[in-house]
């Protein structure tokens, strides 16, 4: 049924899509967010890659090559093959067969290499704590918004009592105790990384709460689908005709369909509550989750890191950006490149999605963005 | 003319807590105890400067807001007692026009989805053809076309959009309207265009209007009978022109007096009202007007004045005064 | 609501608070079914079986776990909070916090000052001359700085500050500890600089700021970017308000207009941060303690946690617990007087 | 009226705002006369320009506006060309304004004695005479007598010492004098309290105290009835009438809503579009109104002592600024529209004795 108006657009998508479109034009035209969206695809891609392109074994520790005793540094060469900076006072100079680019790690890996292996279990614990952390605090922060009340009181006392842990020891206590493994670092970080999320999406759906168009859906009626509405009749015609036969013994079904319209009525009011919620209200304020969200990645690699760095890694030489810097950190002085290069991508990557990050939070912010 | 809506003595107070269990210390008396009727097919003004409560009179009719006494009756049956499941069936009859036109409407939804939301809850349309032709012919109705269906509320203008809220609520062809200040964020010539508008649907589908305003001049314009609000009360209930033109309660007289009128020629004299609106919190003593009007009496600041009826003409004070001479005829 | 019964009502609030905390990590130091047997901090190597066994009675580990913590709670409230493990060689464990906590309360201190100095105004000159230059310099100088992990840039500033100023012959920094010359001044507040300054040894009190440089800058460098932030986000926020326009409508000089009318308004959401990130320091920023060596109470925890001593690690979560619910207060009670629409 | 000298006179003013979309062309050649001691009402819709005028004369326009062409003339000279500071200054003595929303236009965290004494102390050297006057006369200084501008203090000797202290004190009671004369009750306990903590009506009075404090040459009001109910509306009117003989300065009042402007100016210039499409004295334009957008505007109000079935609405909405209508801005909406209307902007041109209008058809007719 084209309708013939010149422009107009058919289907619901293209409203959404014309205004999906709008908001890359606002994040094209701030240059900080394109680099950061360009370095944050680039690290995406290449953790996905990293394990085809460099052969995962070579993680495992072989045996020292041939160096006589003592701490076998590869002379480390930078960026070019003919020139080279003399990173230590009196670094042995071993005549490597290949050419470093970053130096090697204490078993004799190329560093470059190390570093590659270590972006994608880096990333996939940020994704997973960042996700697991962002939709369990914002579903009880929505819960306290919405409902308010003793509800709102008692979840913003739990979350106090998590904000006032601090994150590390958490971590530190679990790790300690249950012996460490990736996994176990993964829950002490969501444990401790989950009450912003309540906070902040509880504002938003306070502050959407009392907007009038939630007024104007409640005036609607929005409660009842229209399944519930074909039930609730059929039961109550069913209930007529055994009802009128009201011979003292049927007295009781009088009260047995008062407490049926009591549990009925109460699902209505849910009902209500539940569309208006996550047909309107969620959609309207999901924005800044999504902010935190991307703000939160780097933020997690770091945190990550920082327990692998404080030795809680489960092998010391898993290919882990935090355990490559915990490996330097015994020979800062003699072979730095360690600790610089693989706290640098962590710095960069970290860096990349806070960029992302910044720039959303302009973008989307309806103030700004008409 | 039987009456669509009958209120009786509705009170809305608003509890105020304080110390440190949060015990109730005293209540904002927003809405203290209103009574009117509206017959079907007629537009009731109901007028009062900010802070009267009428808006949160609109809210307690429709129970968007429990009120806290007091009964509202819809066609014969009881609203305030109605249990969730029967409102629902009476919301269908019952809709309501905010003021805000930029606020009253989801920004993340277009008007083709909002109009479907509508109907799809009260099971209007059956297929999804017959909604999408229902949808157009609401379009039609309020003046906008088949292109502005799939569009975003930010893409209208503020008289544009209170077309589409108007849209909405006659999706669910309504027999009663409440129109909480519908033009007063908007220019003049927007604003005569959809006061026509209302006007010819009020015309065409036999609604009936609840009209709130601060401006008195759309009131008049709009109205069969009129309702004086000050501070929770009605001070004064009448035909249009009896309000305006022979008004018996003081703050009425000085409220028609303040209306600035767009002719020069005009002359007025200067009355002026002295003083604030007294917040509801502490309503003073008696007459809730007494601190303000200067006719005031002991009497008025002792017991506060009956809502008293005289062929049609309600008023809320003791003393029969004719305000040119300024004597009072108790 | 006066403000005395708001603070009443946040006190019991924290009462529960702190007992919610003491719970959960109670559980996890003693009752976790882990590896490490609870008494094993508290015994060394040459005891017999039976002072084993005594160690464990005075400790009640022998108890189970619901009276142990009644007995744990019974004593706390008397002050008495058990002793620390072999490695802090068994002082008493309340001793040992106090010992080493006002380390960490002249770094944070050090770290705040700093955050705040060059935060502050570099969030409001990013925020009047917005999307210039010096609007992105500080964006970025924010972002890496909030990227940036904490024990990296340690290292680097000591890299550089430290062993490549030694090489190549310049003045260089100290990178660890918190006082070159240990002992020579009577402990009397327990921070180096305080005591150096009640001794008047000048030297001393100058050697420990050189110490102090380092960590200081390194903890401020990653809360400062941050701060700036948000200092940039809610002065542009405020210089867009209609009081603003007023202002300038008076015919007040754009610099009267900014610090007498923008400043107060804009500074609201910095003070939540400023009360966040101090009470976060105080908890001992425990990698910086760590990568520097730096005395504080943040390195010991992470000795305990290293060594499972319950009883540390119970007065150090809880005292970071007391400390956070306080900062969050001091800066409710702050808003009163920066914002008088604010009653509670 | 015609006969005074002009205070401000705006010419062909063209104002452009960039956004993201693209230039929004707000002023399309405005031209205004203000006389001096006259209330000129400016009346219009929103997005006619108004505010936009008033804002560009102060020079206060926002960063992302640029003034295009045209010139405004203060006393004679061209502001536009003067520098920020020279402009700062105007506003500091000559040019107060009071806006709309009583609510958020003063700083909340502020008490009104710091808001309103430090337009005083802007201007010292008042103060400093003023306080050589109290001390050689004896008589206490009220507000009042500093109200008109001609009045020059018959200057005693200049080098009396004033310590910091008596200023500030002056200062102090020339508040309470100048809240007293905008009839506010309790001056000393208003001083005290914060904004949140006065009502609307008070605010709005407290702005308008600002603004006196200045003794400015032009009085700007935009839209300051429109946020107020209507009781506390008519108090402020009467408030600006006992007013504007008090002090000489010329009243420009911006609103929306004609029957203001019927009550209290003298002149009433009628916007649309960017540019003023007609301008004449206040019965002149209600008795005939001239340009098609002013009749019609006149019968869109409900007036409650000529009550009327029907209001005229005027057809189409409000021009888009980003590409507008060429021409003359009405033309798209306009009846009685021409071709040639669609080609160049009509200026305002003397129709009648005191009444310009810019209206290609109806310089015809007449």
């Amino acid at each position: 049924m084209k309708s013939n108006s010149a422009k107009a657009r058919t289907g619901e998508w293209k409203a959404r899509w014309a205004d999906f479109k709008y908001t890359l034009y606002l994040l094209r035209r701030n240059p900080l967010v394109l680099a950061g969206s360009f370095m944050a695809l680039f690290f995406i891609i290449l953790s996905l890659l990293a394990n085809y392109i460099i052969d995962p074994n070579l993680a495992i520790p072989t045996g020292y090559p041939e160096s006589g005793g003592g701490y076998p540094f590869h002379r480390s060469y930078m960026w070019s093959k003919g020139h080279f900076i003399n990173w230590g006072p009196d670094v042995r100079l071993h005549e490597g067969p290949e050419f470093f680019y970053l130096g090697t790690d204490g078993w004799g890996r190329d560093l470059l290499k190390m570093i590659i292996l270590a972006i994608p279990v880096d990333m996939e614990n940020a994704i997973i704590i960042t996700l697991i952390a962002s939709i369990f605090g914002t579903l009880l922060g929505t819960l306290a918004g919405y409902a308010g009340g003793v509800v709102d009181e008692a979840i913003l006392r739990v979350t106090d009592i998590f904000f006032a842990f601090p994150a590390l020891v958490l971590a530190l206590v679990f790790a300690a105790m249950f012996g460490r493994s990736i996994p176990t670092l993964r829950l002490a970080i969501i444990l401790v990384w989950w009450p912003p999320y309540v906070r902040l999406m509880r504002g938003q759906i306070l502050s959407e709460k009392e907007k009038s168009y939630v007024e104007a859906l409640k005036a609607l009626g929005a409660a009842y689908p229209k399944t519930f509405i074909r039930i609730q009749e059929r039961f109550d015609v069913v209930f007529d005709k055994i009802v009128p036969l009201r011979a003292g013994r049927l007295r009781f079904l009088l009260i047995f369909q008062r407490v049926i319209n009591g549990i009925l009525d109460q699902l209505a009011l849910l009902g209500m509550h539940l569309r208006i919620l996550f047909r309107h209200i969620l959609l309207n304020s999901i924005y800044p989750v999504l902010v935190q969200a991307t703000l939160d990645f780097g933020g997690v690699i770091l945190t990550f890191s920082a327990l692998m760095f404080l030795g809680f890694s489960p092998s010391p030489s898993l290919p882990e950006l935090g355990n490559l810097a915990s490996d330097g950190y015994s020979h800062v002085f003699d072979a730095p490149w360690l600790m610089v290069f693989s706290g640098l991508t962590m710095l960069i990557i970290a860096l990349a999605f806070n960029l992302v990050g910044d720039g959303l939070r302009d973008v989307l912010d309806p103030k700004l963005r008409r | 003319m039987e009456d669509l809506l009958v209120v009786e003595d509705l009170k809305t107070w608003f509890p105020i807590k304080s110390g440190i269990i949060q015990r109730t210390a005293g209540y904002v008396k927003a809405v203290d105890g209103i009574s009117f009727d509206i017959s079907r097919g007629e537009t009731f003004g109901l007028v009062g400067e900010s802070g009267s409560g009428k808006t949160t009179a609109a809210r307690s009719i429709l129970r968007l807001i429990e009120p806290t006494s007091g009964e509202v009756y819809f066609n014969g049956t009881s609203v305030t007692k109605a249990s969730r499941r029967n409102l629902i069936k009476l919301r269908h009859k019952m809709q309501i026009i905010f003021q805000d036109p930029y606020a009253s409407l989801d920004p993340r939804q277009t008007v083709n989805s909002m109009l479907r939301e509508a109907m799809s809850i009260h099971g209007i349309a059956s297929g999804r053809f017959e909604a999408h032709k229902i949808a157009l012919e609401l379009l039609t109705q309020v003046g906008l076309s088949e292109e502005h269906l799939y569009r975003f509320p930010h893409e209208f203008s503020g008289g544009q959009r209170q077309r589409i809220a108007v849209a909405r609520a006659l999706a669910l062809n309504p027999e009663f309207l409440v129109l909480d200040e519908p033009t007063s964020f908007l220019d003049v010539s927007v604003q005569a265009s959809v006061l026509n508008l209302l006007k010819k649907l009020q015309k065409k589908f036999n609604l009936t209007y609840l009209f709130i305003s601060h401006n008195l001049a759309v009131v008049h314009h709009m109205s069969d009978r009129v309702a004086v609000m000050y501070l929770g009360k009605l001070v004064e209930v009448a035909e249009r022109d009896a309000v305006y033109n022979s008004p018996r309660h003081p703050y009425t007289f000085h409220l028609m007096a303040a209306i600035p009128v767009p002719d020069p020629e005009f002359k007025k004299e200067e009355i002026l009202l002295k003083g604030d609106v007294p917040s509801p919190v502490n309503i003073p003593l008696g007459c809730r007007f007494h601190p303000r009007c200067p006719y005031a009496t002991d009497k008025c600041r002792k017991k506060e004045p009956p809502l008293t009826e005289e062929d049609g003409h309600w008023v809320a004070c003791y003393y029969d005064i004719d305000f040119q001479s300024g004597e009072v005829m108790s | 609501m006066k403000l005395y019964q708001y603070v009443i009502r946040r006190l019991i609030l924290m009462i529960f608070v702190l007992f919610g905390v003491s719970l959960i990590v109670f559980y996890l130091a003693r009752g976790f079914p882990t590896g490490i047997d609870p008494v094993a901090p508290y015994i060394h190597a040459r005891m017999t079986a039976e002072q084993i066994a005594e160690v464990r009675r005075i400790h009640g580990f022998d108890q189970p776990l619901y009276i142990q913590y009644f007995y744990w709670v019974r004593d706390a409230l008397k002050g008495d909070f058990g002793t620390t493990g072999v490695w802090a060689n068994s002082r008493l464990a309340i001793d040992v916090f106090l010992s080493s906590f006002p380390y960490t309360v002249q770094l944070s201190v050090a770290a705040i000052i700093l955050t705040v100095a060059i935060g502050i105004p570099l969030g409001i000159i990013s925020a009047i001359k917005n999307n210039r230059l010096p609007d992105h310099i500080s964006r970025i100088i924010a972002l890496t700085g909030y990227s940036t992990p904490s024990y990296w840039f340690g290292f680097m500033l000591q890299l550089v500050f430290f062993y490549y100023f030694l090489i190549w012959g310049l003045p260089h920094l100290p990178s660890s500890g918190a006082s070159g010359m240990e002992g020579a001044v009577p402990l009397v507040t327990g921070m180096p600089i305080l005591d150096g300054l009640f001794a008047g040894n000048l030297e001393y009190t100058l050697d420990a700021i050189a110490h102090l440089i380092l960590p200081a800058f390194s903890l401020a460098f990653i809360s400062l970017g941050f701060l700036a932030r948000i200092v940039r986000a809610s002065m542009l926020e405020v210089l867009r308000q209609d009081y603003i326009t007023l202002a300038r409508s008076k015919g007040l000089k754009e610099r009267v207009v900014i610090y007498r009318h923008a400043m107060k308004n804009a500074l609201i959401p910095a003070v939540t941060l400023t009360g966040i990130f101090f009470a976060m320091l105080l908890g001992g920023a425990m990698i910086t303690e760590y990568v520097f060596n730096w005395p504080g109470v943040g390195r010991l925890s992470l000795l305990a946690v290293f060594q499972g001593d319950s009883n540390f690690i119970l007065v150090y979560t809880l005292a970071l617990a007391l400390i956070v619910v306080i900062a969050n207060l001091a800066v409710d009670i702050v808003y009163v007087f920066l914002d008088p629409r604010i009653k509670y | 009226m015609k006969g005074g000298k002009i205070i401000i006179d705006v010419r062909n003013l063209k104002v452009n705002f960039r956004t993201y979309r693209g230039e929004v062309k707000a002023l399309n050649g405005v031209d205004l006369k203000l006389y001096e001691r006259e209330v000129l009402s400016l009346v219009g819709e929103s997005g006619c320009g108004k505010s936009v005028t008033a804002l560009t004369i102060l020079g206060l326009l926002a960063d992302n506006a640029y003034v295009l062409d045209g010139e405004i003339l203060f006393k004679g000279e061209d502001i536009l060309k003067k520098s920020n500071e020279d402009r700062r200054i105007l506003r500091m003595s000559e040019l107060a304004t009071v806006f709309q929303d009583p609510m958020t236009y003063l700083n909340p965290v502020l008490t009104i004695d710091t808001q309103l004494k430090e337009v005083f102390m802007l201007n010292k050297k008042l103060l400093k005479q003023a306080v050589i006057v109290q001390k050689s006369q004896g008589k206490k200084m009220i507000f009042t007598d500093l109200l008109s501008r001609e009045k020059k203090f018959r200057g005693e000797s200049p080098n009396v010492k004033v310590s910091r202290a008596e200023i500030k004190k002056m200062a102090k009671n020339l508040c309470i004098g100048i809240l007293r004369s905008v009839k506010m009750p309790d001056p000393e306990r208003i001083l005290r309290q914060y904004p949140f903590e006065l009502s609307g009506g008070m605010r709005q009075r407290v702005m308008i105290a600002m603004a006196l404090a200045r003794r400015p040459s032009v009085f700007i009001a935009d839209e300051i009835t429109t946020a107020v109910d209507v009781t506390i509306q008519a108090q402020i009117l009467h408030l600006l009438r006992e007013l504007r003989d008090k002090i000489d300065a010329s009243i420009l009042i911006i609103t929306h809503d004609l029957s203001v402007a019927a009550e209290i100016a003298d002149r009433i210039a009628v916007m649309y579009g960017g540019n003023t499409v007609e301008v004449a004295t206040t019965k002149e334009i209600f008795k005939n109104p001239i340009h098609p957008y002013t009749m019609m505007l006149m019968k869109a109000i409900p007036n409650v002592k000529k009550p009327v079935g029907r209001l005229a609405s005027i057809p189409g909405t409000v021009p888009e600024m980003i590409n507008p209508p060429s021409g003359c801005r009405f033309h798209p909406r306009c009846p009685s529209a021409k071709d040639e209307c669609a080609m160049k902007v009509p200026k305002l041109r003397e129709v009648a004795e005191n009444h310009e209008v810019a209206c290609y058809q109806k310089w015809s007719q007449s």
